[in-house]
C-alpha cells in the first residue's frame, strides 16, 4: 500500500496527475477549459504559430485560458520535419514563455504517418540539451535509440503507442516494456491511445505517465472522456503498483471454499 | 518606405525608424504574450523598443495556440 | 453528457456502483472490508456453507462485517455441479437472508475449469425464477443461450471472459458484444477479469457491470487493487458512454494545427 | 437416545423431545444468522420452536461465508 | 519425425487431407471443382434443398462434377433451426446417397448470426446417433458441451472458429485448445476462417482438421486461395508435429555462434 | 490466377522460394543439411568466424554441406555491435566467397535483446553499398529508417517482426504494412518467427519473403518443421495473392443456399 | 383429378394410379440422384414404383446443392 | 624469430621470409574455403604467396561457419 501520495517528477518538479493532454482539435476555447479541467492534468501541450494578424484583438488567447499559474506550459514542435525547425521553433517558446524551459520535441518524418523521424530527433535533442531545454521527447518505440535519448539528457521519454491520432491503442507492448525496463527517466506514452483501457494498460505497463489529444477531443463527448481518461490512468497506476494476480492460462480456481458444501 | 516580410507576408511600413514595439503596438499585440525573431534570431522582450526595422528584414510573431 | 447520476438497476433496485465484488479468498475478515470499502461496491457475493460447529462462535461473522443494512448480499451457488443442488442451496440462503430474493446462479461443469454447465444452468434457472426468485446467472459467451436465460426470466446474464480465477482477461469481446446488443437485462462480466484495464476495457464493450473476486483478492496489495478497479469501472463506464473516437488503422492526423508554421 | 445426522456428522441426542432451536442453541448458535435444513426441506425460523428432532434426521445448518 | 503418412480417421475411414471444403457460393460448377480440386480436400459438403423443377434437366448436377466415387459427401443440414428439421433432412440425405451414414449435423440458432443452437443441437445429436447415423457436429466453443456431444457418440465435434461466413479467424484459441485436450474423437474447426494463417493456426492449436467454404469461395481468386488452404493445413500440421520452439518474452538469442568473431 | 511461376528478384537474381534460412543452432552438418533440403531455400545465411586452428581438419566445411553452386550463400554480420565490425566482418565475407557481394547487414545493439542498433545500421549500410555490395539489411520496423535504407540503396529491408531468438512471432503488423506499402525493393520479415502460421501471416501481409533460424533449428523435430516453413511461406504467398474474403465483424453469411429448403 | 403439394406447390395429376416413378419420371429426374418423402416419411428407392399417389399427399423431391 | 598474431593468440615463426600461403599451408588450410586479413586489410589469394609475414603482424584468417 501506498500511504505518500503517488507523484512523479519531471526535470525537479514533482506532479500529481499522470495524465498530460494536448489543447488541439477542441470545438472552442470553453470545451478545452472543461475537458482540461476534468482530466486533472496538471500539464497540458501547446502549438507554437504564427499570431493570426487579422483576428479580432479581442478574442481570448489560450494562456487567458489555461493561465500559466495553473498549469505547466508544454510547448511541442508539432509540424516541424527537421531537427532546426524544431530547435528554432522551441527557443521562440522559451521567449514566449519567459525562459520556461520544459519543451515537448518532436520531430515528425511525413504528414502521412507522423512518424517520428528518429535521427533528426536525436540531432534535435543533442542540440536542446546544450542549449539547457528540459526536453521530453517524441519518439518511436525503438528501445535503443530511446535509452540513447536518455543518455543525450533528455528529462522523459515518450514512445508512441501507435500512430498520432490513430487511436489504435498500445500496437506493440513488448518494446514499451523493454523501454521500461532500461530508461530511468519517466517514460511516458504518446500518441495512439484511444480509449480508457487503453491508457489503464499503459500505465499497468509501468509507464510513468501518459500523454494524449484526440482521444479526448474527437471522443463524441469529450468532457466525458477527459473524465473517463483521469479515472483509466489512476486506475492503471494503481492497478500496476498493486501487482496484479498471475494469469493462469488454463486451470480455473474457485473463489468460494470448497469444503463445507451440503450433501 | 520599409519593406518588410512579416509571418511571410510582404508589408510595408512608412517609416524607417519603426521598433519592434511599434510594431507589436500597432498590430494590437502589445498585451497579447507574443515572441518575436528577426531574420532568423530571437528579438528578446527587452529588446523590442531598441530594435529599429529595417528595409528587407523577415519578422516572425508567433503565439501559443491549441495542440497536442 | 449525463447530467443525471449514471446509476444501472437490477431487480427493480438502482445502484450507483457497476463494480459487484466476491468475498471470498482475501487474508482476514479486516482485509475483506477494507478492500470492499474501498472498491465502492455496493452487492457483494457470499457463498453458503455448513456452519463450523468447532468453531470459536465468538469470532465474528461475514455479515458482521458487511451488514445487510449496507450492502446488497448476494448468494451463490459456487461449488454445485447439477441443478437441484444449486435451487437447494440458494433455498437455504433465502431462508438465511430473511426471504432476500436476489441470488446468483452458477452451476459449474467441472472442478478444473469452472466452466459452466449450461443445460444444467438453464434447469435451475426455470426453477428458480418459478419460485419467485430474482436470478443473476453466471453463463457462457454463447449469445443465443445468454438469451435464453433472459427469456426465462433472469434479472441479469453474466457472461464469462475466461476461466474463473484465471485472470485471462476477455477473450472473446465479439460473443460479448453480440450478448450485450441482443440482451435487455443488464449484462455483467463474470470471471476471467485479471487486472483493471479488463475491467474498463468489459465496460467499454457496453457491459452494465463487473463481477470479480480474485482479480482483488490475490493481487500483491488487495486494497489498493480494489481502488484501482473502482476507477476502472468508472473509466470504462464513462468511455463508453463519452463515446470513443474512431479507430483510423493508417494515417495519423496531426492534434496542432498545420497552418501557421514559421518558415 | 436419538441419532441424526448433523452437517453430515452423525451425533446423538439425549433426549427425545429436542427441538431445532434447542439444537441450534446448544451450538451456540441462537444469536447466529443461520438457515436449517431438515431432510432436504427448509425449516422457517419460525418453526425453529416447534420442530421435535427424530432419530435419523438428515440436518443442515448453514451460514453465509466469504465467496465469489 | 513421422515415417508412416499422417493420416487421420473418421468413423473408421482414413484420409490423408485434414482440409474439409463447402461447395456453397462458388461461380460455376467449373469454378467449385477446380477449387475443391485444387484445395486437395477429400471430403465436401452439400447441402439438401427441393429440386428446381423449373430448370433444364440437360444441366449437370453437382454429385456429377463431385462424384461419390472420388469424394465422401457429406450433406449438412445448413438452414435448419430445430432438431426435427435438421433429422428430417439428413434422413432425405442418407436415402438421397443410398444409405449414406456419414453426415454433418447444424442447427443455427437465427440467421442473423448463424451460431449453433446448442440445445437443439444435442437433441438432434442423441435422435441421428439412436438412428445409426456418424454425425460430424457444429458446435459452439463451449468446452462441456463439444464433450457431452462426443458422449453422446458423435464422429466429430467441430466448433467454430467465429460465425459463419464472417472470416474473423480463431477468436477464442483458449477454449479450442481445451477442446483439443479432452474430446478424444477428432476436433475439427469449422466456420470463421478467413485466411491461411488462420487455418495454420487452427492446426497448430491440435486440430485434427479444418473444414471451410466462404474463405475459398469468396477470396478474389477461390483456385488459389484453395491452394493456399491446402498448404497452410499441411503446414499447421506439421508444425504442431514439428512441436514449436519454446516463446522467449523478452530476451533475443543469437543464431551465429558467439565465438571466434574477429576483434 | 498467377500463370506464370511466382518468382521474386533480389540484386538481380530470381528466386522461387521466398523462405530463407539460417545455419546455426542445429544438431550436426547432416541436420542442417536435412533441414534446410526441406524447406526449399535457396538463400542462406552464414555467419564468418576465426577458423578453428584447434580442430581436425578432415572434418567437413560448411560449404562443403551446402555448396556455393546450390545455394546462395548469403554471409551475415551476426555479433557485430559497431558499423566499422560489421564492414570489415563482410569484406572478408567477399574475399572468402571470391567476390561475392550479396550480403546481410546486421549491426546490433546489445546481446541482451539482439536489436538492430539503427544509427550504425544507417553508417554500415551507406558504406557497403559505396564499396559495392549488395546489401540486405536487418532493421528495425520504423517504416521512416526502413525507408531510408532503401533510399541507401539496400537491395532488400528485413525488418524483424520480433526479438531474434524470441518466437513471439509479428509483434506490430502496422508497421510492417507501412514499410511494405512504401518500400518498393524486396521486404522480407527477419528474426521473430516462431511457427509456422506466424510465416504465413508474414506473407499474408505482403512480405516478399522471410527469413527464419531458430523457429526451426529449435523446434523439436527440425526438418519436420523446416517443412512446415515451406508450405507456411508458400500459403501465406498464396493466400497474398488469391486476396483474401473481407472480414465480416458481426453478421455471419450462410455457404448453402436459402431457398428450396424442406418444410 | 388428384391433387397433390410438389415441393410447396399445388399440382394436378390426371389420373388415380399415378406413382412416385412416374412423376419423377415425368418430372425428367429418372436418370437425377433424387430422394423422395410422402407425407413427412421417405419413401425409398425401391418403393416408387409401387407407391401410388393419393389425394392431397404432400411430396417432396430433393437433391444435393452446393452448400457449406 | 617472428612473433605475430593470428587469430588474437601470439604465435612464433622460426623464419623471417614466411609467407601467408606458407602459414595457412602448415596450418593444414591450404585446400580449406578461407579469407586472410593483415593488420586490418584483406589479403586476396592472389598475394598470399607474395606476402611475407614480419614481426609483430596481425593475422586474421576466417571461415564460413553456421548462423542466423
Amino acid at each position: 500500500m501506498i500511504s505518500t501520495p503517488d507523484q512523479f517528477t519531471i526535470a525537479g518538479k514533482q506532479y500529481s496527475s499522470r495524465l498530460l493532454v494536448g489543447t488541439g482539435k477542441y470545438k472552442d476555447f470553453a470545451q478545452t477549459h472543461e475537458a482540461i479541467t476534468e482530466s486533472g492534468a496538471q500539464i497540458v501541450t501547446v502549438a507554437i504559430r504564427r499570431v493570426n494578424l487579422g483576428q479580432d484583438k479581442s478574442q481570448p488567447n489560450l494562456l487567458d485560458v489555461l493561465p500559466m499559474d495553473k498549469f505547466t506550459i508544454l510547448p511541442n514542435t508539432a509540424g516541424c520535419y527537421n531537427a532546426q525547425d524544431a530547435v528554432r521553433t522551441l527557443r521562440l517558446a522559451r521567449e514566449l514563455l519567459d525562459g520556461h524551459k520544459l519543451v515537448k520535441l518532436e520531430v515528425l518524418a511525413d504528414d502521412q504517418t507522423l512518424f517520428p523521424n528518429m535521427p533528426e530527433t536525436l540531432i534535435a535533442a543533442k542540440e536542446l540539451v546544450r542549449d539547457g531545454f528540459d526536453v521530453m521527447v517524441y519518439c518511436s518505440d525503438d528501445p535503443i535509440q530511446a535509452k540513447a535519448l536518455e543518455d543525450i539528457g533528455c528529462v522523459a521519454v515518450m514512445p508512441l503507442a501507435s500512430l498520432i491520432g490513430s487511436g489504435m491503442g498500445i500496437l506493440n507492448p513488448w518494446n514499451l516494456q523493454i523501454i521500461i525496463d532500461r530508461v530511468k527517466v519517466p517514460v511516458l506514452v504518446d500518441a495512439g491511445i484511444g480509449t480508457a483501457s487503453d491508457a489503464a494498460y499503459a500505465m499497468e505497463l509501468g509507464c510513468d505517465g501518459v500523454l494524449m489529444n484526440t482521444a479526448i477531443a474527437k471522443a463524441n463527448h469529450p468532457v466525458q472522456m477527459a473524465r473517463a481518461m483521469r479515472h483509466a490512468v489512476l486506475a492503471g497506476r494503481e492497478a500496476f503498483l498493486a501487482g496484479r494476480m498471475p494469469k493462469k492460462i488454463y486451470q480455473g480456481s474457485p473463489s468460494s471454499p470448497v469444503e463445507g458444501k451440503i450433501s | 518606405m520599409v519593406q518588410i516580410t512579416l509571418n511571410g507576408a510582404v508589408v510595408e511600413i512608412m517609416s524607417d525608424s519603426f521598433t519592434i514595439s511599434a510594431l507589436v503596438a500597432i498590430r494590437g499585440l502589445a498585451k497579447a504574450r507574443v515572441a518575436v525573431e528577426l531574420n532568423g534570431a530571437i528579438v528578446p522582450k527587452s529588446q523590442h523598443s531598441l530594435t529599429v526595422i529595417k528595409h528587407g528584414d523577415k519578422i516572425e510573431i508567433v503565439v501559443a495556440v491549441g495542440g497536442g
